[in-house]
């Protein structure tokens, strides 16, 4: 729309300046309508009725400024892109009207229109690009997919897969996985040395009278065989310790008799 | 004449071949079967719709979609005998969990087997699941139930499984001396433990009371 | 013959005319375009998918749907001259806004291409909305990475792009070969001082290193 609103006043046979004034004028009426400066640049360039690679881009430059101008004069919010553009502008176009500077570094003046008239030759061909695709047939407009697809499936199978020897492996883990259970030693019914002399040590010193070895036996652990066994056992061994520190004497009159002890003190 | 509009701009039909090209554009784009009715109504004034499809259900014969009535109206679908292109299956690979291996080498090496059975060899309970991905699978099932309390109901090793672990009869399932023989069993039990469990004989013993064979 | 089992265990592909039966069911029955790979996949072992498609875009030239290639897929569409049949099946899609459309054509001419570059193109900033509404749309999708600093995500078209403008490849963009003669495709860094935006400026075209399609 705000593109037939120029081109009615750039067909006015009056110089360029009037027209991109008058073009200029419209652009404000409608800036929100534009995609940035470089939209704002193109629709300006239209105005110069030439070809984008002919354009003359201190004209071009002229009139951006002058729509920034008029944007100023009536209070128009710019956004900041429209600003950075016009102050970068300005500065092309002295460039362009001075005579190069043999020391000045970078790029020359004519460079840099040479790449803006490129830019708005790009954005303008992309427009046109953009314009002939959706001129195309179009799916679901112009060209229709099958109404009532009947579908392609796809399902998935799982096969699953053993081999024989998984087979075997796992009957033969199973089979001896029992045989290799850790030994656990069956502490319940064990009476340990150590216990045997925490236990005899304070006893011996009050035993003056040689008295039977089964008399220290510690309660519940006579009746059992297998506990008095243990006990009996410790405690022996207890006293062979203890002999050989001194504290105490063993006695035993014939093989296999009872063993008696005492305190040495 | 009727149609004041369509009659005004095309004083006639377009030609059959050309009816038969709007027919099957309409038919195929179609969501759902056309009746005549429809066809007329969204067809240029003046065509003979019956006609149309007629000429397009010749020309739809022997390929690989046809020209089907569904109630009173027209649709195209593909041909039936072709419906096995339509679905296709991708076939992946896994391999059987652990437990489903022991669980299926228990019932191999000791059919007909309980699961309770089961679960004393392998000292964890047996998830629903194993059992029933091994009897999807094929490759147990139901034997005769065990004629104890509770009758609980046995497995055996069916004739898919022999197929596929390419065996010709349970016996061929090698014993534990075998096993142990081929390096299958990591180490070697104290010489007196093993004794008690008289695995081969026990292996052995158990297709003695063959398993029923089962047809297949 | 036409046994798909058969024919398969025998590895003898099924005739020609048979194939081509088979590839229009197939086509018939999908409303996505499928792909050759997928074809081969779902016909016999032995199948020659592209003579079969060949064979049967010669039988539905001037019919009232035709056979058209979306870049490695294929699809049976309508026939464009037919659309004022079609007002019922007409999809109302939302408008698209100048800068939606503008960013597609961008990112169809000069794909892989980054935002940056495309908003060195627009010469104003791309917002989020636009780019999602694209993917949205399923028209435009993530591309590899730029192999440059900050390796900025780029986008391509899809396969449902070509499929909706009826490209048959990216090639057939229009007006491509007099973008490009023009050098309005090339990458042309902007010389310094120019107030443009910050780009990573490697906008090869996309024919070179086609993107890569998707299965579907």
């Amino acid at each position: 729309m705000t593109e037939d609103f120029i081109e009615g006043p750039a067909r006015d046979p009056d110089p360029d300046a009037v027209a991109a004034r008058l073009a200029a004028e419209a652009l404000i009426v409608d800036v929100d309508g534009f995609e940035g400066p470089l939209d704002v640049l193109l629709m300006l360039a239209r105005t110069q009725k030439v070809d984008l690679r002919t354009i003359s881009v201190l004209q071009l430059a002229r009139q951006y400024l002058v729509f920034v101008e008029r944007a100023r004069e009536l209070r128009l919010e710019l956004a900041a892109d429209y600003l950075v553009m016009a102050a970068w502008l300005a500065f092309l176009k002295s460039r362009l009207l001075l005579p190069p500077d043999p020391e000045e570094e970078g790029p020359s003046a004519e460079d840099l229109a040479a790449h803006l008239a490129f830019q708005l030759e790009r954005l303008e061909g992309m427009r046109k690009a953009a314009a002939r695709l959706m001129a195309r047939d179009q799916l679901g407009r112009d060209v229709f997919a099958r109404g009532e697809p009947e579908g392609l499936e796809r399902s998935r199978k799982v096969v699953w897969t053993a081999t024989l020897l998984d087979l075997m492996q796992g009957y033969a883990r199973l089979r001896t996985r029992d045989d290799f259970r850790p030994f656990v030693m069956d502490r319940k019914d064990v009476f340990t040395m150590e216990a045997a002399l925490e236990r005899l040590r304070p006893l011996i010193g009050a035993v003056g009278e040689w008295t039977d070895l089964t008399a220290f036996l510690p309660d519940g652990w006579a009746g059992d065989p297998a506990r008095r066994r243990s006990a009996t056992a410790s405690t022996f061994a207890a006293t062979l310790e203890l002999a050989k520190t001194g504290v105490l004497e063993l006695h035993q009159t014939d093989t296999f008799g009872p063993i008696r002890i005492r305190g040495r003190a | 004449m009727t149609d004041p509009i369509a009659s005004d701009t095309l004083f006639e039909a377009p030609p059959l071949a050309e009816q038969e090209r709007m027919v099957e554009a309409v038919l195929f784009a179609s969501a759902a079967p056309v009746t005549i009715g429809e066809l007329h109504a969204r067809l240029p004034h003046g065509c003979d719709a019956p006609a149309a499809l007629e000429q397009l259900a010749k020309r739809y014969d022997g390929r690989g979609v046809r020209l089907v009535k569904v109630g009173d109206a027209w649709a195209i679908r593909t041909a039936a005998d072709l419906a096995f292109l339509m679905t296709r299956e991708t076939v992946e690979t896994r391999k059987l969990s652990r437990a489903a291996i022991e669980t299926l080498a228990i019932v191999a090496y000791h059919q007909p087997a309980t699961r309770a059975e089961i679960e004393e060899i392998r000292g964890v309970s047996v998830s629903k699941g194993t059992i029933e991905q091994l009897l999807d699978l094929d490759w147990i099932k139901l034997g005769q139930r065990r004629q104890t309390p509770g009758r609980p109901v046995t497995f055996v090793v069916t004739r898919a499984f022999m197929d596929h672990f390419g065996l010709a009869s349970p016996r061929d399932l090698p014993g534990l001396k075998e096993l142990r023989a081929a390096g299958l069993l990591e180490s070697t039990p104290p010489p007196d433990e093993l004794p008690a469990r008289e695995d081969d004989d026990q292996t052995d013993d158990m297709f003695e009371r063959a398993p029923p064979e089962e047809e297949h």
